[in-house]
């Protein structure tokens, strides 16, 4: 029974996992590649307290806090970088960011 | 501190202390003289107190990098004697025909590292001392070529760089390599080749790749057959000095170190492939005879004269008999007398006449008398005139071949007709002959060059008429070489 | 550990100086190289000998440990980190854009990367490597006036969280097979698990490999590190060419030698791939570039791939490769260091690419200057008498014994390609004539910053020396020895 | 006593590099009066002279031969080379008539040279090309004959390219050397067979002599082969004799004695010296025998068109010498050395005549613009008379004697046809000869006018040789006659199948070769005594073309090995070995290109790159757990 829940929990964890990472290739969107990236970190969170639970231990509990708090300070980077790129650029497609392509240097 | 630390690192010193002093061209050019002369006067105590036996003398050993068994240990046997006695001859007197030459500061001071360096390479016992001073040696000939070369310098310079720096990588992994065999059979690091050569764990296979790293290493260098396109390129843009150093010193120095290490380190296959050796090098004494004969920059022309040579010396030295070895070891000595003294002396026609094809030369003889009598010289020394050295040693070469396989000697002996059939022609077009080419700013030797080719010239014919003289400190040594190491008996 | 905790306070206490208005830039750069001084100076007290402890148990039980091998570390982390103020000093000051701010970010990414060494537990680790990367993140973009800048921080930032992720992926993977995170524990019970299926943690230790593999740029995550070195400002590229790789060798080290070391050769034959790759993409890239920033940056992972020789054959030749693998670290960090310095200084305001063909004839006109560029040139090449060789030889002579031979000669190709485009700078500065236009701003060699860069310059080339001149005065043998205990520190138990 | 020897090639030596040095001074820096040279020039080669007879007194008295060692040359293990000299009779016997013809011949060229502003080069080439002529006859080993051989050659070619601005000088130089340098490869070849069959340790005639039995058969004919070879280039036999023509490009004094008188005869010499070796392989000596007739009568065809004078004499030389080669093949070594003994008068007499002939005429060559000369110079031409008498073979003059031994050497060894070829030979010997007699010294008076006769110092020397021409031949007076072959017996040192002919048949002979003589003397006299020299002489046909055999050298060695170098130079280096090169560099940079478009900056395939990495790794990974 705990088991297949766990499993339940780790399949769910994977499909969110797999989609942050579609969405970090797939998407053009600056903004969409970030909210994929927090969407991974949230994957993860789900697999460690389901582990946690899973081992009666809190070490997992405790990842997924720290987590959450590293991901908030990489959030507000993260959106100060959009702001200012968008500032620059004018808009959100991350195809746009050109200027350190090898044909731009030589 | 024994006296060959003393001639390794003299010259450095000295250079160091010019480099931050700030004194002009000429004094830099005059300590330089200075260094070189002192440094014959050491080698000459060197050979003086040379005891007559094939044992290393003035040993030395300090330890460097402890952690890896790595030592400071330098000697002298008699091959490295007779190689130490050219160079430490022929740098004065090269300095004394570059004079007027380079009017550097960068340039003496370079020389000065790079005696340093060639003094290092002869001396070391230790492979990877040996591999420092080889790969340190080439930096300054690198600024030299690079910064008074003529023509496209810059690619030629990289070329030979990255081209010998490729080689003695390979040459590198195979030391490596060695060290790490020498510590998993003794349990010890150590780098010394007194040590190595005690490895027995190594199986043919293994032998055989770390033999070719060591031998494309010196192929690069000497060159051998297939090895050698960087040289015209080299040869033609570098300047005087650098060229009169490939030429007559680094490339002997390859042949050098291929005897000193390949030979006690892989004596089996040094025997093994003796025969593919001996074939290149008569292929490249032909081969470049032949192509040298058309040149008409004589650069180029004596480049690959110089290749041919050097073939021939390294068939020599692969003829496994006390002929060949001594011949080459003597040609190694003629060839670098002769053909430095040709390229110091080209060096002063093109100070006067600028760089020029052979076409546009002509009726030198007429106006540099002297020139011409020293060009004529070296000349007759690089075709093998009995009465010069050159003859001495290509005839022991020829023997040596012919006692190892009389169908080889016989080709070999064709180096009777190579150097003849292009030397004489240039002599004929670029010296004698009046052709309507204007030379009229060509001046005859001043008298530093005179006074500074005289010992060249002196020795090619001394050492012609009374051989014997002077290879009585060294056929030991080789004789060691040939019943100790390589186990072939010495007259095979 | 008081290092550490000296550096985290003084970033916390500058960060507070920095609101003040009347503290001037000046000062926040002097606070930052006096407190990394004492850090150093704190550090070097217990230098030398061989211990180890976890710290306040009570507190940290073992989230962190305090030995030999992460004091030598520290000590390593933190020169590096003074001789990058030491070399930033001169460019802070001409570059005007540089906030306060900027020194207490440094100084908190120097104390992420301390504690990355020290970090003796999976989620300490991450703790650690967070703090350093994002701060490294703000001070690559910190100069918003141009576009590369924030470019290379979006970048860094974007692959650097993904790599994050995988890290977090991999510890929750190594999680679910141990259930324990703790550095040391895991590997016990990994050697009670042996014979039994460890897959799971195999792929967890794999992925957390792979994040140390982007931090370190080795192939297939080498993109970023090109656009990133060439879009962030030279001193930054510096301090992560230098000085955060020694940390991620540092904590990876320590988790290979003492965790998955019963698991590591499952790894080899990805090692020798990622390797190759590795060497041939960063020559290749090397040797195409014009610019030298990028040039660096992509010989920087041909570096990579040495060092990477060095680590596969740890599972053969412990101790002699781990130790190379420190000396290469020094090695390359002295070199990488000058060369980023030197470049920094020399290139003037405008000069935001800085290309091979500015340096034509460089030489004549500043001929001490181009004699330290080409001797750092000459030990990244690898060339006799500059440290670079000595680290050279290490790590063939590693791989060698390990029976690498064929990475070895590897290695050696890729060295030869190199000689080209480092020699051909040489070339340039030296063969052509001065070409006195675009060096008239060159500051001349004045201050704290070429004087740093001229030591190192000595060092590299004492390094290559060793002491056989001078005994008694700390050499190669020196160096290679206080590697080999911190090694030994490692296996205490 | 015998340290005399050592003297002998000593002293030349040093009064050469005396002249170089004086000549330089003179030259660079102040200019030293012609008399001071042509005192040294002159000293040296008398008292070498004096030395020499000294040297023979000294055998005549003791029974062995001379021998003295100077030092050791080479030691190579157990391989010892000494510098010595071995004054036997045959080796003396050369030095005395090298040293008298020599010392007359320099008499004479202190005059021919006179004012020439290469003076004193010219004397210290001179005085160097004795002093290894001498090694050569007084080496005591093969080597040293060898430093001597590659000496003479050496000299010959600064000689020949004495007057060096003319490029077709130094052309014939450069010729005559490298021709000679194929018969050296040859030589060197034969030497170092012998060093290694020798099977002895040191390496003087005496121990090969000793030695020479050890040496399987097969082997001795490949050794006397390749050591002939060297002859062949040294005395200009077919096929190496192309650069003797071309030779006379030197000076005269350089023709009479280096290509008339003693190089030349350096051939004959080492096969009469190694004659212990041509003794064992009869059948090559046979071969040496047809080689020398040929070239002797081959070369007598080609005189007869030629209208160069110097040309003339030398294809002359050519075939007196190919007359000497069929008498050493035949291994009769003491008539073939007498040959070369009288020759050398007659044939150094021709030339320094012509010389003189031709510095009368201020340098014509062309016997065809000559004439009447009997007039202008009268001593010249009763010299001249004597001389081509001589060569021609009437009795009683040198030539006679000499060359009727070779004759009936030739018949009585049974091969008539050699004999035959000699006898034909010699009609056209005479024939040309006289042809050249006559339009020089004969017939109509050409356009020169201005013609003068030359000073006695030029005379002097000609009289002396012409004496030589007459009397010489009674050295080697047959039985015949009631003389008994002293010249014969005195070298007869080796052991030789006398052909003992009956007198009848001798007197038959005699009168045969006689009578050829006279035949092309008639033939010459009815068709030059009174040539027109209006209707210019253009010669043609292939005789005067030389059988084209120059052209087709030019096409097989010069040009092709000049295409092979310019193939080499030009394709195999250029575009084969060099080309791999820098391709292989270019190719790597060039990849880089190729590979730089990933570095395209963008994050998303950036990611994916990391993406598929990881994923790969972990594929891997499953598949190795499984």
């Amino acid at each position: 029974m705990i088991v297949s829940s766990l499993f339940s929990y780790v399949l769910v964890a994977m499909l969110l996992f797999s989609i942050g990472l579609l969405g970090v290739i797939a998407r053009k969107n600056i903004f969409v590649i970030y909210m994929s990236i927090e969407l991974m970190f949230n994957a993860i969170n789900l697999l460690f307290v389901a582990l946690a639970q899973y081992r009666h231990s809190y070490d997992g509990q405790i990842f997924a806090v720290v987590i959450i708090a590293t991901a908030a300070a990489e959030a507000a980077v993260f959106l100060a970088l959009i702001v200012v790129l968008f500032r620059r650029k004018k808009s959100l497609d991350a195809d746009v960011l050109r200027a350190l392509s090898q044909k731009e240097a030589a | 501190m024994g006296v060959l630390s003393w001639i390794i690192f003299l010259p450095m010193a000295v250079a160091f202390v010019l480099l931050i002093l700030p004194v002009g061209a000429k004094a830099t050019r005059n300590g330089a003289f200075g260094v070189s002369l002192v440094i014959f006067a050491l080698a000459f105590y060197v050979h003086e107190h040379f005891a007559l036996s094939a044992q290393m003398q003035f040993y030395e050993q300090y330890d460097w990098i402890k952690s890896y068994g790595i030592t400071y240990r330098v000697g002298v046997d008699g091959f490295s004697l007779i190689v130490l006695m050219l160079i430490a001859t022929l740098l004065p007197s090269a300095y004394l025909l570059l004079w007027h030459n380079e009017r550097s500061k960068s340039y003496w001071i370079s020389m000065l590292f790079i005696q340093s360096g060639i003094s290092g390479t002869l001396f070391s016992l230790d492979l990877f001392l040996f591999y420092f001073f080889w790969e340190a040696m080439l930096l300054p000939v690198f600024m030299i070529i690079g910064l008074f070369g003529s023509g496209n310098r810059v690619f030629s310079t990289l070329k030979i760089t990255v081209y010998t720096i490729m080689g003695s990588l390979f040459m590198f992994v195979s030391i490596l390599y060695l060290g790490v065999a020498h510590y998993y059979e003794f349990g010890a690091w150590s780098f010394a080749l007194s040590d190595l050569v005690r490895i027995s764990t190594l199986t043919p296979m293994n032998q055989t790749f770390l033999f070719a790293g060591f031998m494309i290493a010196f192929a690069i260098k000497i060159p051998l057959f297939p090895f050698h396109s960087w040289l015209l390129e080299t040869y033609s843009t570098s300047p005087t000095g650098g060229v009169f150093l490939l030429s007559s010193i680094m490339a002997k120095l390859g042949v050098y170190a291929l005897v000193r290490f390949t030979m006690p380190l892989f004596p089996d296959l040094f025997v093994a492939y003796a025969r593919f050796f001996i074939g290149l090098g008569i292929f490249g004494l032909i081969y470049f005879g032949v192509a040298a004969i058309v040149q008409d920059n004589i650069k180029k022309m004596l480049a690959y004269s110089s290749a041919s040579h050097l073939g021939l010396i390294s068939a020599g030295v692969f003829s496994l008999n006390l002929q060949g070895l001594t011949g080459s070891a003597f040609l190694i000595v003629a060839h670098a007398i002769a053909t430095g003294g040709l390229f110091l002396l080209v060096g002063v026609m093109q100070r006067h006449l600028g760089i020029r094809p052979l076409s546009a030369l002509g009726g030198i003889a007429k106006r540099a008398p002297w020139f011409s009598v020293y060009f004529a010289v070296m000349l007759f020394c690089t075709v093998g005139i009995p009465g010069t050295n050159g003859f001495v040693a290509e005839l022991l070469i020829v023997l040596g071949i012919f006692h190892y396989n009389p169908y080889l000697g016989v080709l070999a002996a064709l180096t009777v007709l190579v150097a003849a059939s292009y030397m004489f022609w240039v002599f004929q077009k670029a010296i004698l002959v009046q052709s309507g080419n204007d030379v009229s700013q060509m001046r005859d030797l001043s008298f530093h060059e005179i006074v500074g080719l005289f010992p060249l010239a002196f020795l090619i014919v001394a050492m012609g008429v009374y051989p014997d003289f002077f290879l009585a400190k060294i056929t030991p040594t080789l004789q060691y070489y040939l019943d100790t190491i390589l186990h072939v008996g010495g007259n095979a | 550990m008081i290092a550490f905790g000296c550096v985290a306070l003084g970033a916390v206490l500058l960060m507070l100086l920095s609101a003040m208005p009347k503290v001037r830039m000046e000062h926040c750069s002097l606070f930052a190289f006096v407190t990394l001084l004492i850090g150093l100076i704190l550090t070097l007290a217990s230098f030398g000998e061989l211990f180890t402890f976890f710290p306040l148990p009570k507190i940290f039980h073992k989230m962190v440990i305090v030995d030999s091998y992460s004091v030598y570390f520290d000590a390593i982390i933190l020169s590096g980190a003074l001789v990058t103020s030491l070399i930033g000093t001169h460019y802070f000051q001409a570059k005007r854009h540089f906030k306060k701010e900027f020194f207490s970010l440094f100084l908190f990414s120097v104390s992420g990367m301390m504690l990355l060494v020290h970090a003796s537990e999976l989620l300490s680790a991450f703790i650690a490597l967070e703090i350093a990367s994002l701060s490294l993140y703000v001070m690559i973009g910190f100069q918003k006036v141009h576009d590369k800048r924030v470019e290379a921080s979006f970048q860094y930032l974007v692959l650097g969280s993904l790599a994050g992720i995988f890290f977090l992926l991999g510890s929750a993977f190594v999680y679910a097979g141990l259930g324990t995170t703790i550095l040391g524990e895991m590997g016990n019970r990994l050697d009670t698990l042996m014979g039994k299926d460890v897959s799971l943690v195999t792929i967890g230790a794999t992925l957390i490999l792979a994040t140390f593999l982007f931090k370190i740029s080795a192939f297939p995550f080498q993109n970023w590190t090109i656009d990133v070195y060439d879009g962030s400002s030279l001193p930054v590229s510096a301090f992560m060419a230098a000085t955060f790789k020694v940390a991620i060798f540092g904590f990876i080290l320590r988790l290979m030698l003492v965790d998955f070391d019963p698991i590591r050769d499952t790894w080899d034959t990805l090692f020798i791939v990622v390797i190759i790759a590795t060497l041939l993409y960063g020559s290749f890239l090397a040797i195409i570039q014009k610019s030298l920033k990028r040039m660096l940056a992509a010989s920087s992972i041909v570096h990579t791939g040495y060092l990477l020789i060095a680590f596969v054959s740890i599972g053969y030749a412990g101790e002699s490769a781990a130790s190379s693998i420190i000396y290469y670290l020094v090695a390359y960090f002295l070199s990488a260091m000058g060369a980023f310095g030197l470049i920094s200084y020399i290139a003037a305001d405008e000069h935001v690419r800085v290309t091979y063909e500015d340096f034509r004839g460089f030489a004549h006109v500043h001929p001490y200057m181009a004699a330290m560029l080409s001797v750092f040139m000459l030990s990244l090449a690898g060339i006799p008498s500059t440290i670079g060789f000595v680290g050279k030889f290490y790590i063939f002579t590693g791989a060698i014994e390990a029976g690498y031979t064929f990475l070895a000669v590897c290695g050696v190709v890729a060295t030869f390609v190199s000689v080209y485009y480092y020699f051909k700078l040489i070339a340039l500065m030296y063969f052509y004539p001065a070409c006195d236009s675009d060096w008239k701003d060159v500051p001349s060699l004045k201050g704290i910053t070429p004087l740093t860069i001229g030591l190192i310059a000595i060092a590299i080339i004492w390094g290559g020396i060793g002491n056989t001149f001078i005994a008694y005065f700390p050499g190669v043998d020196f160096l290679i020895d206080t590697a080999r205990l911190s090694y030994m520190s490692l296996f205490i138990k | 006593m015998s340290v005399v020897l050592a003297w002998i090639v000593l002293l030349p030596l040093c009064s050469s590099v005396l002249l170089g040095a004086m000549y330089l001074f003179s030259i660079t820096k102040r200019r030293i009066a012609q008399r001071y040279f042509t005192f040294v020039a002159l000293c040296s080669p008398s008292v070498v002279f004096v030395l020499g007879l000294a040297a023979l007194r000294e055998l005549m008295l003791r029974a062995d031969a001379l021998h003295y060692h100077a030092y050791v040359w080479l030691r190579i293990g157990e391989y010892r080379v000494d510098m010595g000299f071995l004054g036997d009779k045959l080796s003396l016997f050369m030095v005395f008539f090298i040293t008298l013809v020599g010392g007359l011949i320099h008499l004479y060229a202190t005059s021919y040279m006179n004012k020439d502003e290469g003076y004193g080069k010219f004397f210290a080439y001179f005085h160097l090309f004795t002093a290894s002529m001498l090694l050569l006859v007084l080496a005591e080993g093969p080597l040293m004959l060898f430093v001597g051989w590659e000496g003479v050659g050496l000299c010959s070619y600064l000689l020949i390219s004495f007057y060096y601005h003319d490029n077709a000088n130094v052309v014939a130089g450069n010729k005559a050397f490298i021709v000679n340098r194929v018969g050296d490869l040859g030589f060197l070849i034969g030497l170092a067979m012998l060093f290694f069959y020798g099977g002895t340790y040191e390496f003087s005639y005496k121990t090969l002599a000793l030695h020479i039995g050890t040496i399987p058969p097969e082997i001795l004919t490949s050794i006397a082969i390749a050591l002939f070879i060297g002859a062949m280039g040294k005395s200009a036999q077919i096929p190496l004799y192309v650069w003797l023509p071309d030779a006379m490009a030197g000076p005269t004094p350089v023709s009479a004695l280096i290509h008339a008188a003693t190089m030349v005869t350096a051939g004959v010499y080492m096969v009469a010296r190694f004659h212990f070796l041509y003794d064992l392989v009869p059948h090559v000596g046979i071969f040496i025998a047809y080689i020398g007739a040929l070239s002797a009568l081959f070369a007598a065809l080609i005189a007869t068109k030629q209208s160069d004078i110097k040309k003339i004499l030398a294809y002359s030389t050519m075939s007196q010498l190919g007359y000497m080669f069929v008498s050493v093949g035949l291994g009769a070594y003491d008539s073939a050395l007498f040959h070369v003994f009288t020759h050398a008068f007659f044939k150094a007499l021709l030339f320094m005549g012509a010389g003189a002939v031709i510095v009368a005429l201020h340098h014509e060559q062309n016997i065809f613009k000559m004439g009447e000369m009997r007039r202008v110079m009268p001593l010249t031409y009763v010299t001249m008379l004597i001389a081509t008498l001589a060569i021609s073979g009437i009795p009683p003059f040198a030539g006679f004697f000499s060359k009727d031994e070779i004759l009936s050497v030739a018949f009585g060894s049974g091969h008539y046809e050699l004999w035959l070829i000699g006898v034909v030979t010699a009609v056209l010997t005479s024939y040309y000869m006289f042809r050249l007699f006559f339009l020089v010294f004969e017939g109509t008076h050409a356009s020169h006018s201005q013609a003068r006769d030359v000073g006695w110092v030029m005379k002097a020397p000609l009289v002396a040789l012409a004496l030589g021409a007459t009397f010489a031949g009674f050295l080697g007076l047959p039985e015949l006659f009631g003389g008994n072959h002293l010249i014969g017996e005195w070298l007869r040192v080796w052991k030789r199948e006398a052909f003992h002919l009956s007198h009848l048949v001798e007197g038959i002979l005699i009168a045969l070769n006689v009578g050829a003589a006279l035949a092309g003397i008639a033939i010459a006299y009815q068709k030059f005594r009174f040539y027109d020299k209006r209707v210019a002489y253009q010669p043609e046909g292939i005789v005067y073309r030389k059988f084209y055999l120059d052209e087709l050298y030019d096409v097989l060695f010069v040009r092709s090995i000049r295409r092979l170098s310019r193939f080499i130079a030009e394709t195999t280096d250029k575009k084969l070995v060099d080309r791999v090169v820098m391709g292989l560099s270019r190719g790597f940079i060039e990849a880089g290109d190729r590979i730089a478009w990933v570095q395209n900056a963008s994050v998303r395939l950036y990611a994916f790159i990391m993406i598929a990495g990881i994923g790969a790794a972990s594929c891997y990974l499953l598949v190795v757990l499984r």
